[in-house]
């Protein structure tokens, strides 16, 4: 999220698409509600389904699943040709001026650069046109041609409401009355914020829906400002931390990347990572990335990482490919690549695409590892639970230690939420039996590996022997100590270059500022910097004050960076500093210095006619309407059909999904034809269940207790389905045989002429737990992921449904 | 007292000891009922342990009830068909009751007020019964729907009270009628009663004495 | 001068009472269901639950969101589900909560027979207390609402307390608690009342031209109230009745019958007494038997002689 | 309202007029006052303050725990509610939310290590110390076996893809860290999180 939750507030319109927000996130939805009762805000809801959202939203209109692109691609069109943007928005703070490089094209459906070959692009005349200091050209009068504006108005003019109708299936009257309802917000002092979740990232083309809309609240101005912004509704209490401490094959703490294989020396490293400003004054905040780093380093390898090691930068890991993530892992270990998997508090079995495929991969392992508090799926993997999860126990040779952990009300500790609050919690009693934390069961292992290195000596030992590990329980290092460890301290004396203040050696940091790249500070996690400081604790703090009752709340917790509520707030104030929004400044120009409810995220003492950008952590220092190279499908959202899908693509049917999207051979043979299943799928969650965990919540299994699908009536009819009759989902890859929820509530749409039928499968069911004993989502689900991210194609996929009869008890 | 030789039968033992059974199932279910039915008699619960036992037994001597009163209704519904007397007797009423008995016509075996009696239980028992299982919750409460509940249970309290004071005629009346009570503990009484109060059926008993089959014309 | 938290009785099933007048009872509580903000995530059924510890049977998929399927006895309050096209053709659904409504007069305990098992404090809270209920299943015929259910285990009807042990002390029942979009509010009935007034305003502008309040007068008004944007139309709300009242039938029983059967009981019983002191006992008399044996003896005579 | 409620003890008709007959004989009946409501569970508990496990909303909650934290009282949770102090949520919790108490105590939480042999159809309770050693000794074994300190043009890359991790997105980040740090000082790249499902 760029703003906060009760930011929402702030916003004349809500628009909720790619996600459910009133289901998965029902706490976070009331200050939709506030808007619409405080606010007179108008709810829009886009979506294949009518949801409990669209139960209460003021407009609903239904969505083919896999056509957001082409939906919000007709929305910029839109707002283009009605000239509903805000002008001085766009022309100061995005790069719709900037002049992209000749050689730059699109066509039937491909970029410039694409080699068929290895699926991927060659990049780079997705660029400006630089002059001779490097900085990027530009015309601020919008003439040139190539001028990102016009690029855009070129690219979408394709999108017409009647093609928009075309392929979503939303009816045009529909689509045009959101259009209208959305251009409204183009005026300065009216805000739109956009609440996603997985309904966009889940998709072949999952990060190029999110652009999407960041482009459109782009042209409206309504990145930076209250009730505004991208509100990415993250689904776990801490994967924004996980994410923020860079949990992910890729990355490091803080959103640093991990090395790449060409990468040899830590010069290599920082060349590709230092952003050099793109235009005059610019900011560009990566250029600490130096400083970040060898900060990271000398947290984790203490005075072992020296400026002679290059701060041990061989001893991070380097990459060969862009991502192992979990598609690529299941993938390794069905070709018998991998030896082990841990799964610390994660149910593949139940969580990733094409149930059979895992349980296949996990059959290969040598040995499997889980840490839960609950008795995962996973772990049972091997165990026969009839036709839910049928498998032979003898015949498979994976060794499997299940772990009992904590759960959050045993342990101390910081989560992250979408807001990225950092929120310290507290132990509440003691662990059942002798489950022990992720902490404890960690270090245990590390302890132990550690001893074998010391004592046996073994590949490559250095970075095992050289971890910092200096807590008072070397055996349970306490949460505060690595609380401490990520915020970072001053390892000597350090004076400040413009103000000569010093800071004592040893003393905790208090902003990220004071990192150095010459090995005189550490901190685990530079954004998290100023979160346990001399002061105390900062993610403790529990001051609710909310100034205005703008949605800010300044003293409770810690937000990063550096306790910033709300992104990019720079950009809720016009050229001279003024809000945009008289009604609700966050920061303004006082003549001296930026003030204001919130942190400035720019120079505090940066005039506004500076001319620095608002977005200053980009090179050009403006939101981007043209995404440059950073996207791995083009700078540009293009519509791509999902993997299987019941039509051609009609903009471009020769490219019909998306290019660059990575396939495996196997899983590319086992998508499935229109022709054998005809119908749309996706796959969802329900607001009584949270993933696999609450089915062992008796409350929630009573609440929603068994697995089904819901299906239109006129598709029931067809089938001869009756109202909570059973029915058997197949796709290429397996078969949910489950109740059929038989509703008005999903209703055929005409796509490309053709009726389109849409089944909606809620995900949250397995055979452990107390709910009901049912197959699970992702028995059906193709295993592919957004050629960005490789998100699995969760939420579009073809199936067919028939009438049957209850499965026979195991 | 033990009884006279020449006194007539009036109930068998069969008769008497079904209609005990019947009149304890019946106190009992007027103490249990009037509990549900009116706070005034709630202390009544008491009697049977408390509410709740009141609440559980009441429909179980409900169904005793029934069955008690189908034995009697097996013995003595062919002396309850109503014929010409008893017309004239009802005429009479006020007679009886100022127990002017010189002008009240002679009757048979049972006087319309017995009979009436009878068929009024005999329609109320029934009654009782089926609106009684309609609102018996531990088995039926979810049979039937609510309104037929609420109609059942109208119905039940309605019959009820009838029954009660049908009940309360009937025992004032085996009071009243000096003699009735012994007819039912005994099972006898004197000729002197029967000519008094059933001349009819005293003329056929007496005349029985020879031929029980062909009653004797009435003089 | 509030007492919202008040648990004074003013009305006790089976009994009548004189309310305890020393104290003022100047309002009462409500709480308000705004059918509009609620996204039916049945956070009020969960935090009902786990609030009053009740955790019945898991049941299974019947064909809507709606679980457990009916209230019982501990399902106090149940999300009830209806997908409705309107006459413009738009779907929309109907999401409404639906428990005990706390009606200012009563049915349950109008038709109760066990003295203090049903009670009314004087915040207009209508609680079941256990300890004295006798498992009739009268409660079930009173309520115009079809609220009340009978366990099957302790035979003890059972509905919401509007959480009476949460209130007595100054919070709020549970389920307002956890309601995540306010959709549930609680406060005294006039506040309720007022905030719905503002509500009904907002949802006017928003085209539901027959929004309203939910409070229906034949029960004396309800301290569960709903706004609803199709006011004129109740019972598109899954069955809430348009014109709820206690049944006539119920009325009559528990009305005019009951005076009238004890009269007739007692007129009956004291007519008897009275007859008897008037007309007194009807003994055969000595010359009733000396007749009867003159008449048998006669019978008899003849009999032999006609032998 | 009072008045409203008086007109109603007043006129309710025949029906209750006549039933106040009772009050004469059945005093105990009218003693109005001392309410049997069930008593207040949480006067005395203890208040934990934490953060909902659940969705990224991240709630404030109050965990409820019996006893004072005295040395002889075992502490168990009794109750779970929203924090009314909390910027978001401000007291309220979703269906999963409310229901904490559930996944707490569910009776699928897993209380001891527990391990299956290769080709068993069971799993069988065993001691921390032979978990650990035994995963310890597994990892050992095959990063020695599969460690690539240098890839086929002779860079170092110092990678270790044999073994692959997913790390808990419920976990706290301090506990993410730790497991960072552990995960990427052996050198593994096959490392991912909830982010994408």
């Amino acid at each position: 999220m760029t703003n906060t939750w009760q930011d929402i507030r702030n916003a004349n319109l809500v628009i909720v698409m790619g996600g459910n927000a009133a289901e998965a996130h029902p706490c976070g939805f009331k200050w939709v509600i506030e808007a619409k009762i405080e606010n007179g805000a108008k709810l829009v809801v886009v979506d294949p389904r009518f949801t409990r959202t669209a139960s209460v939203a003021d407009y609903y209109a239904p969505i083919r699943p896999g056509t957001d692109i082409a939906f919000l691609s007709g929305l910029m069109r839109y707002l283009l040709e009605k000239d509903a943007i805000q002008h001085e928005y766009v022309r100061s703070y995005t790069n719709a001026s900037l002049i992209v490089r000749e050689g730059f094209a699109f066509q039937d459906g491909l970029f410039s650069g694409y080699d068929e070959g290895r699926h991927g692009y060659d990049r780079s005349t997705w660029d400006y046109e630089l002059d001779e200091k490097g900085f990027a050209k530009s015309d601020d009068t919008w003439q040139d041609p190539r001028c990102v504006i016009n690029l855009l108005k070129q690219h979408v003019a394709r999108y017409t409401p009647e093609m928009v109708s075309r392929i979503c299936g939303t009816p045009q009257d529909k689509f045009l009355h959101i259009c209208e309802l959305i251009a409204a917000t183009a005026a300065p002092d009216k805000a739109m914020t956009s609440l996603f979740a997985l309904g966009w990232t889940q998709h072949t083309v999952g990060a190029q829906n999110i652009r999407a809309m960041a482009m459109v609240q782009l042209l409206l101005g309504n990145i930076g400002v209250a009730g505004g912004g991208m509100n990415a509704l993250r689904g776990h209490s801490n994967i924004q931390g996980l994410t923020d401490v860079g949990l992910l094959s890729n990355q490091m703490p803080g959103y640093l990347t991990l090395p790449n294989d060409r990468e040899t020396t830590f010069d290599d490293y920082m060349k590709t990572r230092l952003f050099k400003p793109l235009r005059d004054g610019q900011t560009s905040y990566w250029q600490n990335y130096r400083k970040f780093v060898v900060s990271l380093q000398k947290a984790l390898y203490g005075d072992a990482a020296t400026a002679e090691n290059n701060w041990a930068y061989d001893w991070l890991p380097k990459l060969d490919v862009p991502l192992y993530d979990i598609i690529k892992a299941f993938e390794m270990m069905n070709n018998g690549e991998l030896t082990g998997y841990i799964c610390q508090g994660f149910n593949p079995l139940q969580a990733f695409p094409d149930r059979g495929k895992i349980r296949r991969g996990l059959s290969k392992l040598k040995f499997l590892v889980t840490m839960d508090p609950l008795d995962t799926e996973t772990s049972r993997f091997w165990q026969d639970f009839g036709p839910q999860n049928p498998a032979k126990p003898s015949e498979i040779q994976t060794e499997v230690f299940q772990l009992p952990t904590t759960c959050f009300a045993e342990e101390s500790g910081s989560l992250v939420n979408s807001a990225r609050w950092l929120q310290w919690h507290w132990k509440a009693a003691e662990a059942p039996g002798i489950a022990k934390s992720d902490i404890w069961i960690m270090t245990g292992i590390f302890q132990r590996l550690r001893e074998l290195y010391r004592k046996e000596g073994g590949a490559f030992p250095d970075p095992i022997l050289n971890l910092t590990w200096k807590y008072t329980d070397p055996r349970a290092p306490d949460p505060e100590e690595l609380a401490k460890e990520m915020n970072g301290r001053a390892l000597t004396d350090l004076t400040d270059a413009t103000t000569g203040a010093v800071t004592k050696g040893g003393t905790l940091l208090d902003s990220f500022a004071q990192l150095r790249d010459d090995g005189s500070t550490s901190a685990g996690c530079w954004i998290f910097t100023g979160s346990f400081t001399e002061k105390g604790n900062m993610m403790a703090r529990r001051d609710a004050t909310d100034p205005r009752e703008q949605g800010i709340a300044p003293n409770w917790a810690w937000a990063w960076p550096a306790n910033r509520r709300i992104l990019y707030n720079r950009a809720s104030a016009d050229l001279n500093g003024k809000a945009w929004n008289p009604k609700k400044p966050i920061i303004e120009w006082n003549g001296t210095r930026w003030v204001g409810l919130d942190v400035p995220d720019y120079g505090p003492t940066v005039k506004p006619t500076d001319g620095v950008g608002p977005f200053i952590m980009n090179a050009e220092g403006m939101g981007r309407l043209f995404a440059r190279d950073l996207m791995a499908d083009g700078p540009f959202p293009e519509h791509y059909e999902p993997m299987e899908s019941p039509v051609d693509n009609v903009l471009h049917p020769k490219v019909a999904h998306n290019p660059v999207a990575r396939v495996f051979a196997d899983d590319r043979a086992n998508f499935g034809k229109r022709e054998d299943f005809p119908f749309v799928a996706t796959t969802y969650r329900l607001t009584e269940h949270f993933h696999f965990w609450t089915k062992h919540a008796l409350i929630n299994a009573i609440l929603q207790p068994e697995e089904f699908v819901e299906i239109g009536e006129a598709l029931a009819k067809e089938k001869g389905i009756e109202q909570g009759g059973w029915v058997k989902v197949s796709s290429k890859r397996g078969e949910v045989v489950c109740k059929a929820y038989v509703t008005k509530r999903i209703k055929p749409l005409t796509v490309d002429g053709k009726p389109t039928h849409v089944i909606g499968v809620p995900l949250h069911w397995g055979f452990t737990g107390q709910a009901r004993k049912g197959y699970g989502a992702n028995t059906l689900t193709p295993s592919v992921g957004d050629a960005n991210t490789q998100t699995p194609e969760f939420k579009a996929f073809l199936v067919n449904v028939e009438k049957t009869t209850a499965p026979v008890a195991a | 007292m033990t009884r006279p030789q020449r006194a007539f039968t009036r109930y068998t033992t069969a008769n008497r000891v079904n209609h005990w059974i019947n009149a304890g199932l019946f106190l009992l279910l007027v103490l249990s009922g009037l509990s549900f039915f009116h706070p005034y008699f709630f202390f009544l619960s008491n009697l049977f342990g408390s509410g709740q036992w009141a609440r559980a037994a009441h429909p179980w001597f409900g169904v005793g009830l029934l069955v008690s009163w189908i034995g009697m209704f097996v013995q003595f519904w062919r002396n309850n068909f109503f014929n010409r007397d008893d017309a004239a007797w009802s005429k009479a009423i006020v007679s009886v009751v100022k127990n002017d008995d010189e002008h009240v016509p002679p009757v048979g075996r049972n006087n319309s007020g017995q009979k009436a009696v009878f068929w009024a239980m005999t329609l109320l028992i029934p009654t009782l019964f089926v609106s009684g299982l309609l609102i018996w919750q531990v088995y039926f409460g979810e049979a039937t729907s609510i309104p037929v509940q609420r109609v059942a249970v109208l119905v039940h309290s309605l019959a009820a009270i009838t029954a009660i004071l049908v009940w309360i005629v009937h025992v004032y009346a085996a009071i009243w009628i000096r003699g009735s009570v012994r007819s039912m503990t005994q099972g006898y009484v004197t000729p002197g009663w029967a000519w008094h109060h059933h001349r009819k059926w005293f003329y056929q008993l007496a005349s029985g004495q020879r031929v029980k089959t062909e009653p004797r014309k009435n003089p | 001068m509030s007492d919202l938290q008040s648990q004074d009785y003013v009305r006790r099933s089976a009994t009548t009472i004189t309310p305890p007048a020393a104290r003022s009872h100047e309002d009462q509580v409500a709480k308000l269901i705004d059918v509009s903000r609620c996204i039916g995530c049945k956070a009020c059924q969960s935090a009902c639950m786990e609030w009053n510890d009740l955790r019945p049977e898991i049941g299974h998929f019947e064909g809507s969101y709606e679980n457990p399927a009916d209230l019982g006895p501990s399902v106090w309050t149940l999300m009830k589900f209806a997908e409705y096209e309107n006459e413009q053709g738009n779907l929309e659904w109907l999401i409404r909560k639906d428990g005990c409504m706390h009606c200012e007069d009563p049915g349950c305990l109008k038709a109760c027979p066990a003295p203090g098992a049903i009670v009314q404090y004087a915040n207009g809270i209508v609680d079941f207390i256990s300890d004295k209920c006798i498992g009739c299943g009268y409660c079930v015929k009173g309520c115009p609402f079809d609220v009340p259910r009978i366990s099957k285990v302790d035979h003890k009807a059972y509905k919401c307390t509007l959480c009476s042990d949460r209130v007595s002390v100054g919070l709020e029942p549970a389920c307002v608690k956890a309601c995540p979009t306010g959709a549930i509010m609680f406060g005294s009935k006039t506040d309720m009342t007022d905030w719905a007034g503002e509500r009904i305003e907002d949802l006017k502008s928003r085209g539901f031209e027959k929004a309203g309040l939910y409070d229906p007068p034949e029960v004396g008004g309800t301290h569960v109230m709903y706004v609803l944007h199709h006011a004129d139309k109740p019972s598109l709300y899954s069955g809430l009745p348009d014109k709820p009242r206690i049944s006539p039938l119920v009325q009559v029983w528990k009305g005019a019958i009951k005076p009238l059967a004890v009269f007739g009981i007692a007129a009956a019983a004291v007519f008897g007494f009275f007859h008897w002191v008037t007309v007194g006992p009807n003994e055969v008399q000595e010359e009733d038997e000396l007749e009867a044996d003159r008449l048998l003896r006669e019978m008899k005579e003849e009999e032999e002689k006609s032998s | 309202m009072t008045m409203t409620r008086r007109e109603f003890i007043k006129f309710t008709g025949l029906g209750l007029a006549a039933s106040s007959l009772g009050m004469l004989g059945f005093g105990a009946a009218g003693v109005a006052q001392a309410a049997a409501v069930r008593p207040f569970k949480l006067t005395h508990a203890t208040e934990t303050r934490n953060t909902c496990t659940y969705c990224s909303v991240a709630c404030g909650i109050l965990i409820y725990s019996m006893g004072d934290r005295a040395k002889n009282a075992v502490s168990n949770i009794i109750h779970i509610e929203g924090d009314p102090d909390h910027p978001v949520n401000r007291g309220t919790l979703c269906p999963k939310g409310s229901a904490l108490l559930d996944i707490v105590h569910a009776p699928t939480r897993l209380k001891a290590p527990r391990y299956r042999e290769p080709g068993s159809a069971e799993f069988k309770e065993v001691s921390w110390d032979f978990a650990l050693d035994r995963i310890a000794r597994l990892m050992k074994d095959d990063r020695d076996k599969h460690f690539q300190a240098t890839n086929a043009a002779g860079t170092t890359v110092n990678r270790w893809t044999s073994i692959g991790m997913l790390a808990a997105s419920a976990s706290s980040s301090e506990t993410s860290f730790l497991t960072w740090k552990v995960a990427r000082s052996l050198g593994m790249v096959v490392f991912d999180n909830q982010a994408r499902v």
